[in-house]
């Protein structure tokens, strides 16, 4: 295998994230964003088991201890890889727990989870927000100031 | 790493520090609280003033060179905030704190009569104001005069926005504006790029600090040029053309406030700062070789002639003064850039002469407010039979800036005229001359309705006032324009003094032009 | 073409078209059963890969608890997503497609798949696995091998011990000198070039087994190598079990106890779900011991014990299950998991040597302390994975019956 | 038993576990002060130990301290590696940590439900030990997995927001999926570069790089790059890759907020330092890529476009926030220029930055505690009613503007002098200048508002915020002004680690 062919495994990896992000970034619904995110840490997953692969290697477990009488010298595929994905595979689903339990949250709050409409909202609060913290004009502050003076 | 020391300089510094803290503290009690502020001044002014013969003496520069700066903190690895006493610092110092004093006397009749609300933070931000001026005055490098600098313009800031209307806050916003754009983009350039230059030396020395650079050709001459145009618009409070609008939009603040502005603190460090980089960080020498600063005679004189005829424009009391300071501030200037000795002892000297006539004019400003609430000029007819001592230090104030003797101005004009005699500046005697004429047409006009113009009989003039620029909310302490006398006591009594003064810098001016002349020796 | 790579690419396309259809289908429900297939499809991939370990968790996790995870959402938050009118996303279709060419932009000088040759391959992995550990493990003179070792056992293998680092970070001819010793631990045509012993007979035993303790070098890197990394692993999931806590949880004064539905009155699903519990967690604590010596481990383990808790709650109800494991035990065993794990390390701190240095725990014997540790830090993992897992059926079934 | 056991050489491990094991046993510390009390007991013993590990660091001759985690060999397992750059964060975060958490009990206490502080506390001191535990580790995939315990963390915590505005949710939701995108850029990178070089050590990544023929040219390793810059570029909010952050400062708990201005994105920083000089080297990333004109162009934009966003907001905490993506944009401008002084300036802004704005986010929180809302017409005439929390908010205003003898004169200081010594880098310059130009302007909307207009309704009543809340503010600001007093300690420090970075690494 060389060329193009050599390196296939990594380009479906990459399809895969792509229709991961492309989820995250198209999808105004926030579940469907939560699954399109994992599928695209499950891409980078595929990249990281791919990179372990050797030509005719096998697990990484050393069956030689079990059954003396078999005699498996190897190759071994890579562990490293398998080690760091088992980590992130473990990340991934904590992360999906928790966006889980934001948009749950989310749809008690808003009443609603899709992200234009749940915007909307956000953008009018933030409208009103603004307003209720401006400073107004000079006009009602010469009547504080007044007022003040008269204190004084 | 912080130094802790009592030397002079440094308790000149901690004392007003130490006024500050303790005007806070007392400000619940107001009798408290401003004899608080007047003990502070005094003794400011008795640590000052007895460190002034030291820097009299004959062998004063001999051991100038040789005595170690006070050190008081290390704020970068070897660049240190360090105080060291020379001769234009030591005027400076002088005339600060001793306008101080009067102006403290002024304040108490001044705010009192007036009702200003928030006047402990008025006094704690005037003796922090005076505290930045002292080290300012005896900032031994570069670095420390930035840092006195900027302290000065933050301290400034709340009394030039004191009243808190709408437009104190937008005038002192154009206030701050202006200093700190100047500043920041243009002064702390030029420093930092100096420091660059010099490899970390910025201390203040006769003969400047780029000898070096200039001789292993690290500094060429036009950027020696672009240096200076950035030292002398980044100090603003100069009030060079154009950065000169902070200048009337501060008279928003309540007078005593201004006489500091324009008499004792904040423009008198813009000057001072452009004298002490000339003469401390450039070298008049130096800039004489590289042929650098001419351009500033130039600049100078048209702001002394543009900002004279605006003030002949002006109604309103308060700004056509403001203008007249815009135009005296550039006779400092415009002596300095004739970079002779004569003409730098001419510049130091007018920084202490206009120091006493201009406050006394913002005095008798305030007085006229504070007893009759007028701000205009043309409401003025006749109020000098009413104030008649006002109308006295006024008059005396008017002829020290046209430069008439037996005033202050008389001196420093007279040294100013010598120097451009002995440098050959037909330039700066046209303005001169010019301008003097002009500070007659618009100073003398005042004195003349004050004393020879009868009072309107109904005056309702104040009603009018409203639409005029800096006039306040008119009468709610039931004082009508048509009765009034001379303004509450301490207001008369520092205004007196300062006229008073004014007329003896003529006759007893050794201290000022000894430091001014050992200021000369100086100079290699 | 081998079949390795045939049937790679059939799951590969079988992925993509599941992963497509998860963005594109409508239903949510029908999203997050195809998630769950997904991740079915996604271990099978891993297991023609020969990743073992990644499969199980893989099914376990992701088709398990991901799939139960978004199934207990979608009950709050409704099962179809609001009609879109365009379907198509061009920005984002443009942004993709360049971030997708950019990174294949990159692999174009990656060494080919399966290549022996590459870097990962040959220059750090076989000497750590070909470290020996305990005693020999590169810091001088701190531990001598115990009376009677038999030391050329190690020798035999890499034919060195290995030697301490030089202080001096530049010097790096050390390393050269020790890839050429143990290059080629899965070639075995270059190990032979090197191994002077290799050609007189000796049986090659595997070399990191820790003494024939842990033949799973997966596990030996995770739990001892990588350890360190893997008791921040399971602080993630004890974080994501906490913040679930945080967010979801009524507080007390609402009654966070309300019993669910249960469905305790079908007569064979209770036979059956008391029968199958003890072998489940059985199963579970089976496939946490025997992670040493094959695919499993903490995680894995870990989860399937929680799916026996969930069943008992599904069929008994939750009441049931508090009974059983109360809110506030299963709140604490989740940080005693994390607790397990961390004290070990600092066990063997206090001992004397470095945190997480297992060879403390049993000096005398090489190999006995990691293989202890790594037990231990395994049932820590499995403690923490079981009691959030629960925690976190626990928190969507509640926010359920209220 | 524990004869064998000592504590100094342990300090790099004893930073990220003790944090770890204590915010695991907050849960069992009940329901009163008890999770607070232990909080502070936490991190009080952290910031005690990055204390030693500071002077252990300036005491060590090579100025690294290197720990190999389980004993295993640095090139196969885990190795933390400190030096003075990882110390002085490490100081910074723990500080700023401990100090927050004084502040804490207070503002917790009202924005908090009472039945789950313990498990705020935990999620709270387990975004600490993330944070620490990025900073101390010189392995690169370790650093992935605690920055994801630091991100989960704070997702978790900004929601906590959600009580008061439930715009909280949506700004953690944000945040958590850009931040994933983000960490799976990072993680992706980290995979690229594993894939040429073969070790995820930082230290064996950097020799294995130099050593490849022609890196320059090899795609996977610009590849590589780009996606961690990007990736990097998210975690620490470099413009315009910030859009989580104004939302997420906003509505956070106040001392949420507080906390995360000061330590989450600096730690972000602190691994673009990372990757950008140490595995990648100075020579590959400003030299041989355009990273010092790509990072320099972007800082610059954000630092104008956000300090005139900061100026037009009314909210303060959102304007702070706007302030801190700026800020942010000083720190990245002052290293993309790859020059001792700019460096430094780098290094030195991130404490300076972090004690300022921490102390500042405090007043704004103590505002919050007492008014329940932080907006310019709230702040109308505190300045009288709240004197010392109004006061802490303007010296921290006046550090971010670079006033003189405030710790952001420092910082200003070095990076104009850095920008002026690059090449064709005086633009930045005048940024950096301008920049502190549009801080006075933010600034002075809240002195204008506090000192010179009258208080309105609620506020007239008001009294001053709570000791606990004051004292820790006050220790933040005090410090910004005793480091720009005298800034020997930082400023060396900064320059000691502005070389070993620049110097290539070891």
């Amino acid at each position: 295998m060389t060329g193009a062919l050599g390196i296939y495994n990594y380009w479906i990896y990459v399809l895969l994230m792509m229709i991961g992000l492309y989820g995250v970034i198209a999808k105004p619904n926030l579940i469907k964003q939560a699954i399109a995110l994992g599928l695209f840490q499950t891409g980078i997953f595929l990249y990281y088991i791919s990179m372990a692969v050797v030509d005719g290697g096998t697990a990484p477990v050393w069956t030689t201890i079990l059954d003396g009488a078999q005699k498996y010298e190897g190759p071994y595929d890579n562990p490293l890889p398998h080690v760091l994905i088992l980590t992130a595979i473990v990340v991934s689903v904590s992360v999906l727990a928790v966006a889980l339990a934001l948009i749950i949250n989310i749809k008690r709050a808003y009443g609603t989870i899709e992200y234009d409409e749940i915007e909307a909202m956000d953008q009018a609060d933030k409208r009103a927000d603004y307003q209720r913290g401006q400073v107004t004009d000079a006009a009602d502050d010469v009547e504080h100031r007044q007022e003040g003076h008269h204190h004084a | 790493m912080i130094h802790f020391d009592v030397s002079p300089p440094l308790l000149a510094l901690y004392i007003p520090l130490l006024g500050a803290l303790l005007i806070s503290l007392a400000g619940r009690w107001p009798n408290l609280r401003e004899l608080v502020t007047l003990l502070t001044a005094g003794a400011l002014l008795w640590v000052v003033g007895g460190m002034a013969p030291a820097v009299l003496a004959d062998d004063f520069w001999a051991s100038f060179a040789k005595a170690p700066a006070l050190k008081l903190a290390e704020v970068l690895p070897g660049v240190w905030l360090e105080l060291k006493v020379e001769p234009l610092g030591m005027l400076f110092a002088l005339i600060a704190s001793s306008l101080w004093i009067l102006n403290s006397i002024y304040s108490i009749g001044y705010m009192r009569g007036n009702h200003e609300k928030n006047q402990t933070r008025f006094y704690v931000c005037f003796a922090l104001a005076i505290a930045s001026v002292i080290g300012l005055a005896f900032a031994g490098n570069l670095f420390t005069l930035f840092v006195f600098y900027e302290a000065l313009t933050l301290t400034t800031y709340p009394l030039v926005a004191h009243k808190g209307s709408a437009e104190a806050i937008r005038s002192a916003r154009t206030y701050l504006g202006i200093l700190v754009v100047t500043s920041v983009c243009f002064l702390l350039s030029g420093i930092i790029a100096t420091y660059a230059f010099t490899d970390g030396d910025m201390t203040f020395r006769p003969g400047g600090v780029f000898r070096r650079a200039l001789a292993d050709g690290s500094l060429t001459a036009p950027t020696l040029g672009i240096l200076f145009v950035l030292y002398m618009y980044g100090i603003g409070k100069a009030a060079l053309m154009p950065v000169h609008r902070w200048l009337p939009a501060a008279m928003v603040a309540p007078t005593p406030v201004s006489a500091l502005l324009h008499a004792v603190a904040v423009v008198k460090a813009g000057v001072f700062t452009v004298l002490k980089v000339i003469v401390y960080v450039f070298g008049p020498a130096v800039l004489v070789r590289y042929g650098v600063g001419s351009w500033l005679i130039y600049v100078a004189g048209a702001t002394i002639l543009i900002a004279s005829c605006i003030a002949l424009f002006q109604d309103n009391l308060k700004r056509r003064l403001a203008y007249s300071t815009v135009s005296q501030l550039s006779y400092v200037i415009i002596a300095a850039a004739l970079l002779s000795p004569l003409s730098i002892t001419a510049a130091a000297l007018h920084i202490a002469a206009h120091a006493f006539g201009k406050i006394t004019l913002f005095f008798a400003a305030g007085s006229i407010y504070t007893a009759a609430h007028k701000t205009e000029i043309s409401q003025l007819d006749g109020i000098g039979r009413r104030m008649p001592f006002t109308m006295g230090a006024f008059t005396i104030g008017a002829l020290s800036m046209i430069g008439l003797p037996p005033t202050a101005g008389f001196v420093s004009k007279w040294y100013l005229l010598q120097a451009t005699w002995e440098t050959d500046a037909p330039f700066v005697l046209v303005v001169v001359v010019l301008s003097t004429l002009l500070n007659a047409a618009y100073f003398l006009p005042i004195v003349y309705r004050a004393f020879f113009v009868a009072e309107a009989k109904h005056d309702d003039a104040h009603h009018s006032s409203a639409d005029g620029h800096f006039g306040d909310d008119g009468d709610h302490h039931g004082h009508h324009a048509g009765d009034h006398g001379e303004a509450p006591w301490p207001i008369v009594v520092a205004l007196s003094c300062t006229a008073l003064a004014t007329i003896a810098f003529f006759f007893y001016s050794d201290l000022a032009i000894g430091l001014a002349n050992q200021l000369r020796s100086g100079l290699p | 073409m081998n079949a390795v790579v045939l049937i790679d690419t059939l799951l590969l396309l079988l992925v993509t078209a599941t992963a497509v259809a998860i963005i594109e289908v409508r239903s949510l429900y029908a999203s997050a059963i195809l998630t769950g297939i997904y991740s079915l499809l996604m271990a099978l991939v891993w297991v023609n890969m020969h990743s073992m370990d990644v499969s199980f968790t893989e099914a376990a996790v992701g088709g398990g608890i991901s799939t139960i995870l978004l199934i207990g959402t979608l009950v709050h938050v409704g099962r179809e997503e609001k009609p879109i009118k365009k379907r198509l996303h061009v920005p984002a279709l443009i942004f993709t497609a360049l971030t997708g060419a950019a990174l294949i932009y990159g692999t174009l000088d990656m060494p080919r798949f399966g290549d022996p040759a590459a870097p990962i391959h040959h220059y750090r992995v076989p000497e750590m696995m070909a470290q020996t550990v305990g005693f020999v493990n590169g810091t001088p003179g701190k531990q001598k091998p115990p009376e009677g070792f038999d030391l050329d056992r190690y020798r035999r293998f890499d034919g060195r011990v290995t030697g301490p680092i030089p202080d001096d970070p530049k010097d790096t001819a050390w390393r050269e000198k020790s890839i050429l010793q143990t290059e080629g631990l899965m070639v075995p045509q270059v190990r032979a070039a090197h191994e002077p012993h290799a050609e007189e007979g000796h049986h090659l035993h595997p070399p990191d087994d820790f003494n024939g303790h842990v033949p799973n070098s997966v596990t030996s890197l995770l739990a001892a190598y990588r350890g360190y990394d893997t008791m921040f692993e399971t602080t993630v999931i004890f974080t994501a079990g906490i913040s679930l806590i945080l967010l979801l949880r009524r507080p007390r004064r609402e009654g966070y106890l309300q019993p669910g539905a249960a469905l305790s009155d079908q007569v064979i699903l209770r036979v059956v779900t008391k029968l199958s519990i003890p072998f489940i967690l059985i199963f579970g604590f089976y496939v946490i011991t025997h992670g040493e010596l094959g695919p499993g481990g903490g995680f894995q383990g870990g989860v399937v014990l929680a799916t026996a808790f969930i069943l008992y709650a599904l069929i008994f109800g939750r009441a049931a299950l508090y009974r059983v494991v109360p809110p506030p035990v299963s709140d604490i065993l989740t940080g005693v998991g994390v607790l397990i794990y961390s004290g070990t390390g600092a066990a063997c701190m206090l001992l004397g040597g470095k945190f997480l240095d297992y060879s403390m725990l049993n000096p005398a014997v090489p190999g006995d302390g990691e293989s202890l540790g790594m037990t231990l830090v395994e049932y820590g993992v499995g403690l923490t994975v079981s009691m959030v897992m629960l925690t976190i059926f626990n928190q969507l079934a509640e926010e359920r019956s209220t | 038993m524990l004869d064998a056991f000592e504590i100094v050489p342990n300090l790099p491990v004893l930073v990220v576990t003790v944090p770890l094991i204590g915010g695991v046993l907050t849960i069992v510390m009940g329901r009163g002060k008890g999770p607070w009390a232990w909080a502070t007991l936490i991190t009080g013993l952290v910031f005690y130990f990055t204390v030693l590990l500071m002077q252990q660091v300036l005491a060590a001759k090579t100025g690294t301290i290197s720990y190999e985690l389980g004993n295993w060999p640095r090139q196969w397992g885990i190795e933390y590696r400190v030096d003075a750059l990882n110390a002085f964060i490490l100081l910074t975060v723990a500080g700023v940590g401990f100090v927050t958490t004084l502040y804490a009990q207070k503002s917790v206490e009202k924005e908090i439900p009472q039945d789950r502080h313990n498990f705020f506390y935990a999620v709270w001191i387990l975004a600490i030990c993330g944070l620490l535990g990025i900073t101390v580790t010189g392995d690169a995939f370790n650093v992935y997995v605690l920055l994801e315990i630091s991100s989960l963390t704070v997702y978790a915590l900004i929601a906590m927001g959600k009580d008061m505005n439930r715009q909280a949710l949506t700004a953690s939701l944000r945040y958590l999926i850009l931040g994933s995108v983000g960490a799976s850029f990072i993680l992706l990178g980290i995979g690229y570069l594993m894939m040429v070089t073969g070790t995820l050590n930082m230290e064996d990544m950097h020799d294995r790089l130099a050593a490849l023929p022609d890196a320059v040219h090899n795609r996977t390793v610009l590849v590589a790059f780009a996606f961690l810059l990007v990736g990097l570029g998210m975690k620490m909010a470099l413009f315009p890759l910030h859009m989580w952050l104004p939302k997420a400062y906003t509505y956070a708990p106040s001392a949420v907020s507080a906390l995360l201005s000061a330590t989450a994105t600096k730690v972000g920083i602190y691994m673009a330092f990372r990757f950008l000089f140490t595995i990648f080297g100075v020579g590959f990333s400003f030299v041989a890529m355009p990273a010092n004109v790509v990072l320099s162009v972007a800082a610059c934009t954000g630092i104008l476009v956000t300090g005139v966003t900061a100026v037009r907001q009314t909210n303060l905490k959102r304007m702070l926030a706007y302030s801190s993506v700026g800020q942010l944009g000083y720190i990245v401008a002052g290293f993309s220029l790859a020059n001792v002084n700019g460096v430094a300036g780098s290094v030195v802004h991130i404490f300076n930055h972090a004690v300022m704005k921490g102390g500042m986010f405090m007043a704004a929180g103590a505002i919050m505690y007492r008014l329940g809302r932080c907006d310019l017409r709230a702040v109308r005439g505190l300045g009288k009613r709240m004197p010392l929390t109004m006061a802490a908010f303007v010296a921290g205003g006046l550090g971010l503007v670079g006033f003189p003898l405030t710790a952001g004169f420092i910082s200003k200081w070095y990076l104009v002098q850095g920008a002026l010594e690059a090449p064709h880098m005086w633009p930045v310059a005048a940024v950096v200048l301008v920049g502190s130009l549009l801080a006075v302007a933010y600034t002075w909307r809240v002195v204008e508002a506090a000192y010179f207009q009258e208080p309105e309704g609620d506020s007239a009543l008001v009294t001053e915020a709570p000791l606990s809340m004051v004292l820790p503010m006050w220790i933040l600001i005090g410090a910004s002004v005793y480091f720009g007093v005298s800034a020997t300690f930082t400023g060396d420090i900064s320059m000691r680690a502005a070389k070993s970075l620049l110097g290539g690494a070891p």
